[in-house]
């Protein structure tokens, strides 16, 4: 076991010098950076982060092996709904069943997509197209078509408790204690970076989505690694699914509408290759933050939404754009081996 | 799924759409719940009536509403009650269904049209200006006040949010407006990160907020929760009875809230529509009454029932 | 008078100089061979002419008139036309389409249907072909029509310049012949070729002169008549190479692959066969003869819909790749850059894919241990590499097929099959390919050969099979053929 | 000049069969096959596909060319607002110079993506993706963040009543008058079949999604064409803007928030490749009318709208995974030359 290398580290260089370009933006104006650049607004948006951030690990995995999931958003709707709806038994679940369950849910859906991409060897973006509506109406089934609330009776309450704890802040104005969920997902984030980076696994993933054909070749279970990694996928969208519900405090099958692009989006400027075999945690990561540090700095800033809006369009094009020619320019002139 | 069938007795069954705007908010249930008490009230007296209850494939999508307004005119319904998600551009649909036949009743948001049989709906402006005068009230006249929007170009909650504005320079001209441009959005969650985002930058100063609606109202209360301004250090009046606000009210940590009667909305509209096929005279404008409830009044029976409607007798 | 001539061509790839200062020069009427190793220079440079890259620095003169060729485009235009040595077809698009593409007949956009197919079907006509359906979808089309759809798109514009970049790489003998024949028609029309080959008993045949690169340099160039192939091959390789076919003294052992009456899905129809260890036993057959589908069903990557297959002594018919590198069995795919290699990943990656246990402790694997592993590899077989971390595509197309040969010697399979190991390798790089295939033998390995290259069938094999439309007809020791007697057999006439 | 031959009609009657079939399940029951099966019904039906049909001609060509948009519905609600805008002004435009510069408009969005994709050869997902956010928060900024009406002032309603003709119905009862728009549709349609089908133009755009390469060195211009061809797409999308602001009455900047999944889903049901090469216009109409047809007729099913949302998305799955198979079954089955 290693660290990463060198390469690895300079390539997630990129968007972290966009990160610290867009935070040095925002911090530009004297008004703003006092409640800018404090500790309480950094917990704010790293807890806004989290969300988009598990559902971006999942992702990762998935753009890396050249595929791409559009039913993201739809998952995360509905295993906040089936968690609340857990939670509304006449007997509550305990919530260390909830959790399972919920992220079960979430890896059975990621499982389906990537049955049929694999089985048929459909293109991942009809199937998880398809799937998108599918998810979406089977949460809207499961809630009646409303946002489902936990009873409020002490029982209840109870079983919630633990789950709420989870995007719960504490001290607003004191960057400790951050949110559970964020250490979580730093502790996700780190481990698939290795899993990613340094096993069997992750070296597979990499070569499905470098060359598939040559995957199968040389003896990779390409079919089966796919079902893996959608259900992994799934898994991560689901437990987004439960942050989303620790954080409304009830199942909402219309919530996380269009969130796929926004994870889509985190992992590109990250560093990702749509068409499969680059792509790394960190820069997901940072691609997640990069996104919520724009929408938190342009509401301090007290922009209308639109500039908000044509701003992070910007920035997609843009980094994505500076990656492009800063790998162009690393072919041109190649470093010394690491 | 029959225009008109006979029942047993031999009198006609009438079929009415009732169109939300949405689903998911309890206000919609509300309504739901209404209109369900007007069929069951019309069938037990011998009116046999069907009500069909569909909201659009996605929320706040104007085309697509439009979409079911023209399906269910193809059905040849007998009637619509409908919850238009604009004004202006429900205007076609509702002249055209209205030409075919199929008359309309709007509900809860104004529709730029004459060609309806009646407009039943809560006086969002004077709503609004109820919440700007309370909130000054509870300002004593002075303070720094946000004002979180809705979403861009939803109708009720832009008259409310005009009201609210108006009162406040009206009739309360020293307090100051720490920001009234940013938009909520349509969830919860948007709604969230747009509030705590607000307070971090303006959570110091502030010493007011209004919402509009039900998302936002829950939203900001939680935001003014995790930052420990909640119950007082922030007076904050919200919109409608989401029973979350209800909570958020009990506990003190919102101050006032204004609530509509979306039971009787719901009831109104479909009873005004029978009433207009059984070619019985209705008034064009119903007001269906709001009502700005404090923690003092909020146990008064009138109010109770408002807060906590009695959904569940009604749906199944 | 020379109608075209280049002189002074420079051209860098990043870090690469592919060309430094090459000059050559063709008549009309005359047809040039353009001879060198791999990545001597030879595609980049009539990639340069045909306007497809931009030359660094010299200049180029048609008909004495000086050419700045902008794009393919341009190029064609002033009468240069170009089979470019990677098949470039659009699968989707019909044969007629693929013919046509780019100069269709047509007024203000308009396409006319009638002159079009006349001209499709002139052009395939002529290299007697126009048995090739104008409608059928490219895609599926063998590989042999395909490359001569690629001819016939050369044809329609009437090149004055005509380059082949290796044209005959897939295409069976007959229709080699029958190019040669076009080749020739074309000379009589003052047509000037540029002929890129391997093959340089091909060249013999038909070419007039020839220029030989080296490092993107000219290193010579004369007449062909007059020329001997060992002066030519030295001045390529920059050395002697005194035995082309070296042998490595080996004893054959038990047998350890079986095949009896393997079908796959459409070919092989029929094929039994036996390897042993410490042979090599070649396969033959004319293109779409299902040498390769042979393989793959070995391999598992198609269906074995009849038959059985024994693996050192037990029956296994059916297998997954997985299954047959866990028995020790490999595959070199013919196609190196679509299924042989990961090109965007590392020298490393590629060399490890299939055993990475050597370097996994609980579970992670230890990259330093890896990059030693791929060091020795490419020290081992002279790969031409700057580090193990560097990308495999920016190796010339000899040192991707040793990492890809590299990958099984590190899979330590026991038996390997290897799909056309040669195609597109210069003279240097394949005599060190087939002294590893013998030493691999000598060590007491099984290797399964498939060529379409009769001289290297022939050269380097113990036994040798010969396949036609799906069945493998006959197999005998290598020293009991001829190249005469392969060549019936594959075209199904039984040997004499 | 040829009718298109007989694979393509087959390759077309896919799809077909799937309209059939769709309208045949709603026809089983005879309490709804009497209002579905109307003249007056289908006339809704058509005037209901208008817009994603309009949109998914442009789009036809750009997945044809192996490309995608996904700021199609942004296009759409900004082209709705610019037409809105230029019938507001003091001195409202005429109806011909508003509907010119709305296509142009879009026009110009499209050229802006293919330039950016053309010149700094980046994914289209990635671009549109960005100029998605990017047309959206113009489309707000222009409409103020709201919808914009047109004055009622005897100036104006003129100028706007020509355009309003477009989408109205009349007779709602009766199949014709049919909407002007339906017909515009048709023609449009039939146009750039021939186009595709027809034209060198058609030719090269078949040659760039099939291989881009190989177009490249046959002398295609491939950039300046991708240019052109995003260009044509987004003009596309403007005339869909167009005709959304007549249905509307109104520019609304948030309409047609994820059109460009319908949009996508309608070409693909169609019968086009996400990977290029393969496609066709009257295919990918079947495929608007396929999802207008499932729409109208879970309306008239009483379906809930979680039903239908599954429904579609199943559908979507189904079509293009029945499509996997005929062509497979296709290719080794290969029929004789036509
Ligand atoms: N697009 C490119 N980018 C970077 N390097 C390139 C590129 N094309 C060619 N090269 C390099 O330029 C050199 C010459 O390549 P070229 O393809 O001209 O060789 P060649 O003589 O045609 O070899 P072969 O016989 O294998 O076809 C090689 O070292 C190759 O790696
Ligand atoms: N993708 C495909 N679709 C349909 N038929 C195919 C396909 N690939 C190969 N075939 C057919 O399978 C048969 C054998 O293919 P192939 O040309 O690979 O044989 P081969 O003997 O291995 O030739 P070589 O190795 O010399 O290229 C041919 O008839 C070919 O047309
Ligand atoms: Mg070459
Ligand atoms: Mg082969």
């Amino acid at each position: 076991m290693r660290l990463p290398n060198l390469s690895t580290l300079i390539n997630a260089a990129g968007p972290f010098f966009g990160l610290l370009a867009v935070i040095a933006f925002f911090s530009l104006d004297p008004d703003v950076r006092q409640s800018f650049l404090t500790g309480g607004n950094f917990k704010i948006i790293l807890t806004q982060t989290v969300i988009v951030a598990i559902a971006a690990i999942g992702m990762t995995l998935i753009i890396v092996s050249g595929g791409i999931d559009l039913s993201v958003g739809s998952v995360v709707a509905l295993t906040s709904v089936v968690a609340a709806r857990l939670l509304s038994l006449d007997n509550p679940c305990s919530p260390l069943l909830v959790t399972s369950l919920t992220i079960l849910t979430g890896a059975f859906i990621g499982m389906v997509n990537g049955c049929i991409i694999a089985g048929i060897r459909m293109m991942p973006f009809i199937v998880t197209l398809g799937m998108m509506g599918i998810a979406r109406g089977t949460a809207k089934w499961l809630g009646d078509s409303q946002t489902v609330n936990v009873p409020n009776l002490p029982a209840h309450q109870e079983a919630v408790a633990p789950l709420l704890k989870l995007m719960a802040m504490q001290r607003p104005f004191e960057f400790l204690p951050v949110p559970l969920g964020v250490w979580i997902t730093l502790l996700l984030a780190a481990g698939m970076a290795l899993v990613l980076r340094q096993t069997v696994f992750g070296r597979h993933l990499f070569a499905i989505g470098s060359n598939e054909a040559t995957a199968r070749l040389c003896g990779i279970r390409v079919q089966w690694r796919k079902v893996m990694i959608y259900a992994i996928g799934g898994a991560f969208a689901g437990l987004a699914g439960l942050m989303q519900f620790s954080r409304l405090n009830q199942g909402d099958p219309t919530v996380a509408i269009g969130l796929e692009l926004d994870i889509i989006a985190a992992v590109v400027i990250g560093g990702a290759s749509l068409s499969g075999g680059t792509g790394s945690i960190l820069g997901s990561m940072i691609g997640a933050l990069i996104m919520a540090v724009l929408r938190n700095g342009s509401n301090q800033m007290d922009w209308p939404t639109y500039r908000q809006e044509i701003i992070i369009g910007c920035v997609i094009i843009f980094a994505v754009a500076l990656d492009r020619w800063r790998q162009s320019r690393a072919r041109r002139n190649p470093s010394a081996p690491s | 799924r029959q225009q008109t069938e006979d029942t047993a007795d031999g009198r006609k069954r009438l079929t009415i759409a009732v169109i939300p705007k949405g689903t998911t908010h309890e206000f919609w249930r509300s309504i739901e719940a209404g209109a369900r008490k007007a069929e069951q009230e019309l069938n037990a007296s011998g009116t046999p009536v069907q009500i069909i209850w569909k909201g659009p494939l996605r929320e706040d999508d104007r085309d697509l509403q439009i979409q079911v307004v023209e399906n269910f005119m193809a059905r040849k319904v007998d009637g619509i009650v409908l919850a238009p998600l604009d004004s202006q551009a429900l205007v076609a649909p509702v002249e055209n269904a209205t030409k075919a036949g199929v008359p309309v009743v709007i509900m809860d948001s104004d529709l730029k049209s004459d060609q309806y049989v009646s407009f039943v709906a809560t006086d969002n402006y004077k709503g609004g200006q109820l919440a700007g005068d309370h909130l000054g009230k509870l300002l004593n006249g002075t303070g720094d006040v946000i004002l979180l929007r809705y979403a861009v170009g939803s109708a009720s909650t832009e008259a409310r949010e005009a009201g609210f504005l108006d009162a406040l320079t009206n009739r309360h001209p020293a307090i100051k407006l720490l920001s009234d441009d940013q938009h909520a959005g349509p969830t919860r969650e948007t709604a969230y990160q747009a509030s705590q985002n607000l307070l971090n930058r303006y959570g110091a100063e502030a010493d007011g907020i209004f919402c509009p609606c039900e998302p936002p109202t829950i939203a900001m209360a939680m935001a003014l929760r995790d930052l420990g301004k909640a119950g007082g250090a922030i007076k904050m009046v919200g919109f409608d009875a989401g029973s979350k606000s209800v909570e958020d009210l009990k506990n003190g940590d919102l101050q006032a809230l204004v609530v509509q009667d979306p039971v009787r909305m719901g009831y109104l509209g479909v009873m005004t529509l029978v009433e207009h096929l059984q070619g019985k005279p209705v008034e064009k404008r119903i007001d269906t009454g709001v009502h700005l409830v404090t923690r003092d009044n909020m146990e008064d029976p009138e109010i109770s029932e408002l807060l906590n409607p009695p959904i569940d007798q009604y749906l199944k | 008078m020379s109608r075209l001539r280049m002189i002074g061509v420079q051209k860098r790839f990043g870090a690469t100089q592919a060309l430094k200062s090459v000059s050559f020069s063709v008549a009309p009427g005359e047809v040039h061979a353009l001879i060198g190793e791999n990545g001597a220079g030879k595609s980049t440079l009539m990639k340069i002419l045909s306007g497809a890259h931009r030359p660094d620095a010299g200049t180029i003169e048609l008909e004495g008139e000086p050419l700045q060729p902008e794009n393919p485009l341009h190029a064609r235009r002033c009468g240069i036309a170009m089979i470019y040595q990677e098949l470039n077809l659009a699968p989707h698009l019909s044969v007629e389409e693929n013919i046509l593409l780019g100069a269709e007949p047509s007024t203000l956009g308009w396409l006319h249907r009638r002159e079009r197919r006349a001209l499709a079907h002139r052009a395939l006509a002529e290299l007697h072909h126009d048995s090739i359906p104008l409608d059928a979808p490219a895609g599926t089309r063998t590989i042999a029509e395909q490359q001569i759809v690629e001819i016939a798109r050369a044809l329609i514009g009437n090149p004055r310049v005509l380059i082949m970049d290796e044209p005959t790489s897939s295409l069976t003998h007959s229709d080699t012949q029958q190019l040669f024949t076009v080749i020739a028609r074309l000379r009589e029309r003052g047509v000037s070729i540029v002929y890129i080959s391997h093959f340089l008993e091909e060249c013999r045949q038909i070419c007039d002169r020839f220029t030989v690169l080296r490092d993107g340099e000219t290193v010579g160039s004369g007449v062909m008549a007059s020329a001997n192939l060992q002066e030519i091959i030295r001045l390529m390789v920059g050395r002697d190479i005194e035995d082309i076919y070296p042998r490595v003294p080996r004893q054959p052992g038990r047998a350890v692959l079986e095949l009896h009456g393997i079908a796959g899905p459409a070919r092989p129809r029929n094929a039994t066969f036996t390897v042993h260890e410490g042979e090599i036993f070649g396969l033959a057959g004319l293109i779409g003869a299902g040498r390769t589908e042979t393989l793959r069903a070995c391999f598992g990557l198609d269906r074995v819909r009849e038959g059985t297959l024994l693996a050192f002594g037990r029956p296994s018919t059916h297998g997954t790749p997985s299954s047959r590198l866990a028995q020790g069995i490999g595959l070199l795919s013919e196609n190196r850059k679509e299924e042989g290699l990961m090109l965007n990943r590392s020298v490393a990656d590629n060399l490890t894919a299939t055993r990475y246990q050597p370097f996994v402790r609980c579970g992670f694997i230890h990259q330093r241990r890896q990059r030693r592993v791929t060091n020795d590899w490419i020290a081992r077989l002279g790969i031409r590499a700057s580090h193990s971390t560097q990308s495999v595509t920016e190796l010339s197309g000899g040192n991707q097929q040793k990492v890809a040969i590299a990958r099984l010697l590190h899979h330590d399979a026991r038996i390997l099959l290897l799909d056309e190991p040669t195609r597109g390798i210069d003279v240097g790089s394949k005599v060190q390919i087939y002294q590893l295939m013998g030493e691999l033998a000598a060590q007491g390995r099984a290797l399964v050969f498939v060529s379409s290259y009769l001289p290297e069938l022939l050269g380097v094999c113990d036994t040798i099979g010969v396949m036609c439309r799906g069945v493998l007809t006959e197999v005998r020791p290598a020293a009991h053929w001829t190249e005469h007697d392969i060549i019936s057999a594959a075209v199904g006439q039984s040997p004499a």
